[in-house]
């Protein structure tokens, strides 16, 4: 009886949670009781995957009521592989969020913080479950009120603007996929994913099935902060909460990256996005978005913004691997997705690290800093390897299959825009070192302690877990392979 | 034969003069500047189309939304401009072409978009033959509930709602959160 | 032509309801006026929906006695949902707008950014 | 408006009114329009008009802040717990056939329990919202 609603509990348990945790008295509890519900749901969501991960579909009929009357869940590799990403990281972060909270949010708002986290795990979790277009879109919106409550939550001002212009950019993309929804739905009469995808295929030429796509893509690329609709990103991400900036950084993107692959592939179909100019877009907008925000990110004075530009940079990546629209390009997409994870988690929790000793992380305040925080140092330059693709990384993996991808297109230009973005990546990494390693300490600078254990740990955790996933591609390239064939890609040919 | 449609000659009428209305309020709130009138106007906008749901057969929408649109948000936007206390909009130091652009050109997809799109009311659009037909056909019978929004809401698709409750509570903690400072208190012992 | 304009105005008039919502909210710089747009563009959406849930002589989703047409439930409960979503998203809105009066004392966007640069 | 012997005679007499009403969209919604969202915010009307009249203390008073949250949690819960409980009794999460030996009954007590729950928090919430503005001039 349990196994067979493991799938749902997944959502459901931090559900629950949520609410207890609200009530619970400030202090350590709440963390507690958030720490156990998110190991949990690791635990449930790596069975989830070793379930499905043969090809496998697990079909749950909530209420009992058959699809596409009922809403059902639907998990195929993709969507095991996404949930796991998600409850992956909340658990690694939990355990680093008791100090770093501490310091950040006042002490009587910590039992309500700790819901509103629970509440976006559950937001993200949902997402990556349902087969049902509309119930995406009540968890994305779970997901998205929660997150710019929780941006809010940061210490200066600039949160409040940060999170109200998110908001604003959060409900037009909401809107925007609330009216593509719309017109699928006029045209079809359903709102089952797989329904969808049956009853859209004869009516693929219709114009207003056309518009609803236009209007689903616009809509989640200003989720996923796509170039150029990206701009809510940087400053959200560097004012919010260190916490959750490494949860938010880890997750949010990749599970718009996932929505955004089940829209266009799996409920549209790939010949639905050769037959329209779809492709050509994502291309054209992941190669100027690669570029781009890569050179942004060059010009950064800030550490935190730095890794928001690079985000949106990595984001493009997977953007161009939708555009080659092939079983390769969606394999890369997501390894990058769950290598991409890896990094910016260990990444900014490098960087909350910092904040946590220094205060900021502004370049000026870390001159010199990485000789006295060693092990933080470290962290950053392992996982700036990785960033940029250095063999031995699972940065690598993602990139070579890009370029991969790209030349099976026999597009040179992707290819040497994929290398090109790998190198402005050294730049971008290569400022950070230098400031950290080799600028002078300031005389005035009192000195600076490493970091708490409990927040070297689960950083090292993910560094560790980079050079892993360098080495074993087992796991990440069979199961987004796997994934990428269930969506009915078929391997490119002229 | 003959009444039903001085029926639906009627339901155009009110539904003509409804648009009419509304789309007066939305191009009065755009040229407005003080926001006391501006979320006054809204309140009508909202009143308007619960109208026009009511018209569109949909009850149980034009009791939320009047609820809700005219009733709670109004009260939130004001309570927010007694906080704020400042009542006119700032008049722009140039106009911007971008914006402009942008909403014609969505506009026009969306203009697009309605070519092939069922007639308004059409009864044999696949909206009205896939997956509706159980909702009307079976509900009383496999949920005892005759009104088959509640049926649909609260059992064949009760998982939205339980999303929907979940994104109310969000807003409550967030809500406190971020402005509820004096509510943060779980009772009076507590210290913070 | 008329066939086309009959069947189609009300999806016009709303498109158009939409795009005054959709401009408010990037075109002008108060934060209220911004939440308040907003409102329009979504509750114009809710009017996309229940147009296409209407049936023309039919009558409200309540099963009873003496009625065969009805009109679709479907777009009802979603639009439901999504009211409530709406205003969740107004209340936050409102509530950082009250935030950032306290912390900036403005709430024009230019004026704000105009702040945040000069630090 | 606290010495205006009117409108506080009016409230005092237009609260249970409200309140009535309330409950009957509660109770109703399986047979006309309403249900749990709307009775929420009905019901939370009411003690608005109730705040604004006699002021936010006595309404405090009357629902202090922590008890609003717990409801607002007790709603929920009363929620997910429908679908736990539904699970517990051998059906899918959320399958009200499985609260009864008869299919119908167990329908009737799911939707019953869950637009309770909806109900609650909706009120509690909305009037946390309400309080949390218009206590914050004198924080």
């Amino acid at each position: 009886m349990i196994e067979q609603n493991l799938s749902l509990l997944l959502v459901v348990i931090p559900l629950l949670s949520a609410p207890v945790t609200a009530m619970l008295p400030n202090g350590r509890m709440p963390w507690l009781l958030t720490l156990t519900a998110s190991w949990t749901c690791l635990l449930i969501a790596g069975w989830q995957l070793s379930v499905v991960i043969d090809g496998n579909v697990i079909s749950y009929e909530l209420g009992g009521w058959a699809p596409p009357w009922g809403i059902e869940y639907r998990i195929d590799a993709m969507n095991a592989f996404v949930a796991l990403i998600v409850s992956a990281i909340a658990a690694i972060t939990l355990p680093y969020a008791l100090l770093s909270v501490e310091k950040e949010i006042p002490r009587q708002q910590t039992s309500l913080f700790y819901a509103t986290f629970l509440l976006c795990l559950v937001g993200l979790l949902g997402i990556a479950q349902t087969g049902d277009v509309f119930n995406l879109f009540v968890f994305l919106e779970i997901s998205s009120l929660s997150s710019y409550v929780l941006i809010a939550m940061g210490e200066q001002r600039r949160a409040l603007t940060s999170a109200y212009q998110y908001l604003i950019m959060g409900s037009v993309g909401a809107t925007f996929l609330l009216i593509g929804i719309g017109l699928v739905y006029v045209e079809t009469g359903t709102l089952n994913m797989v329904d969808l995808n049956q009853r859209l295929h004869p009516i693929l030429d219709h114009q207003t099935v056309h518009t609803g796509f236009a209007f689903i893509v616009v809509g989640i690329a200003l989720k996923l902060a796509l170039f150029p609709l990206h701009l809510w990103l940087p400053n959200a991400y560097k004012y919010s909460p260190s916490v959750i900036s490494v949860f938010l950084a880890a997750t949010a993107t990749k599970v718009a990256v996932y929505i955004m692959l089940r829209m266009v592939f799996g409920v549209f179909s790939n010949d639905f996005v050769r037959i329209t100019p779809t492709d050509h877009m994502f291309l054209l907008l992941g190669v100027f978005g690669v570029i781009l925000a890569s050179v942004a990110a060059i010009y950064q004075t800030d550490v935190k913004r730095l890794l928001a530009y690079s985000s949106i940079a990595q984001v493009s990546y997977m953007v161009l691997g939708m555009g080659l629209a092939s079983v390769l390009g969606i394999t890369a997409t997501l390894v990058h997705v769950f290598n991409h994870a890896l990094m910016k988690g260990a990444l900014f929790m490098a960087c909350g690290a910092l904040v946590y000793r220094v205060g900021s992380s502004r370049f000026e305040k870390l001159d010199g800093l990485g000789r006295q925080m060693p092990w933080t140092f470290t962290a950053i330059f392992i996982t700036g390897l990785s960033l940029v693709g250095i063999p031995g990384t699972a940065g690598f993996i993602s990139k070579w299959y890009f370029v991969l991808a790209a030349l099976e297109h026999q597009s040179w230009l992707i290819a040497l825009v994929i290398l090109l973005g790998s190198l402005l990546a050294v730049v971008y990494m290569w400022k950070i070192v230098e400031v950290m390693f080799f600028r002078p300490v300031p005389d005035s600078a009192q000195s600076v302690k490493e970091a708490p254990v409990s927040l070297l740990v689960p950083m090292w955790v993910l560094v560790i877990a980079n050079i892993y996933f360098g080495f074993n591609t087992e796991l990440t390239v069979n199961v987004a392979d796997s994934a990428a064939r269930l969506l009915g890609v078929a391997a490119y040919h002229e | 034969m003959k009444n039903i449609t001085v029926t639906v000659l009627i339901d155009t009428l009110i539904d003509i003069t409804l648009l009419a209305f509304l789309a007066i309020t939305a191009i009065a709130i755009i040229r407005m500047r003080n926001l006391f009138v501006i979320i006054m106007l809204f309140s009508i906008f909202s009143l308007h189309t619960a109208g026009l749901f009511v018209v569109m057969d949909a009850a149980d929408v034009a009791f939320t939304e009047a609820a809700v649109g005219a009733g709670i948000s109004t009260v939130l936007m004001l309570a927010t401009l007694a906080l704020t206390k400042n009542h006119e909009e700032k008049r722009p130091a140039h106009h911007a072409r971008l914006p402009l652009l942008v909403v014609l050109i969505t506009g026009g997809a969306l203009v697009y978009g309605t070519y092939d799109i069922p007639s308004f009311g059409d009864p044999i659009s696949p909206a009205q033959q896939h997956v509706k037909p159980r909702y009307i056909e079976h509900s009383l019978e496999e949920t005892g509930v005759a009104n088959t929004v509640t049926a649909v809401l609260a059992s064949y698709r009760g998982y939205d709602t339980l999303g929907e409750v979940t994104v109310i509570f969000t807003t409550g903690i967030g809500v406190i959160l971020l402005i509820g400072g004096r509510l943060l208190r779980r009772n009076k012992q507590e210290d913070d | 032509m008329i066939d086309i304009i009959v069947g189609h105005y009300n999806y016009w008039v709303v498109i158009f309801l939409m795009m005054a919502g959709f401009y408010t909210v990037i075109s002008h710089g108060n934060l209220i006026k911004k939440i308040a747009g907003l409102n329009i563009f979504q509750t114009s959406v809710f009017l996309l929906y229940i147009s296409i849930g209407y049936v023309s002589e039919g009558t409200t989703p309540i099963i009873a006695e003496g009625f065969t047409r009805y009109s679709n439930p479907l777009p009802h409960a979603m639009i439901l949902t999504a009211i409530v979503v709406g205003v969740s998203t107004t209340a936050l809105g409102l509530a950082l707008v009250v935030r950032i009066k306290e912390a900036y004392g403005s709430i024009e966007e230019d004026e704000i950014h105009d702040q945040d640069k000069s630090l | 408006m606290k010495h205006n012997l009117i409108l506080r005679v009016i409230a005092k007499y237009l609260f249970p009114v409200i309140a009535l009403f309330a409950f009957y969209v509660q109770f109703h919604g399986d047979y006309g329009p309403g249900g749990g969202f709307q009775a929420g915010v009905i019901l939370s009307v009411a003690f608005i008009l109730y705040t604004l009249v006699f002021g936010l203390e006595t309404a405090e008073q009357i629902l202090p802040p922590h008890v609003l949250r717990i409801l607002a949690c007790t709603g929920v819960l009363i929620y997910a717990g429908t679908g736990v409980a539904t699970m517990l009794m051998g059906g899918n999460f959320l399958d009200y056939n499985f609260l009864s030996l008869n299919p119908v009954e167990g329908q009737h007590i799911g939707i019953m329990l869950i637009e309770l729950g909806v109900g609650i928090t909706v009120s509690a919430i909305m009037l946390m919202i309400f309080f949390a503005f218009t206590g914050r001039e004198r924080s």
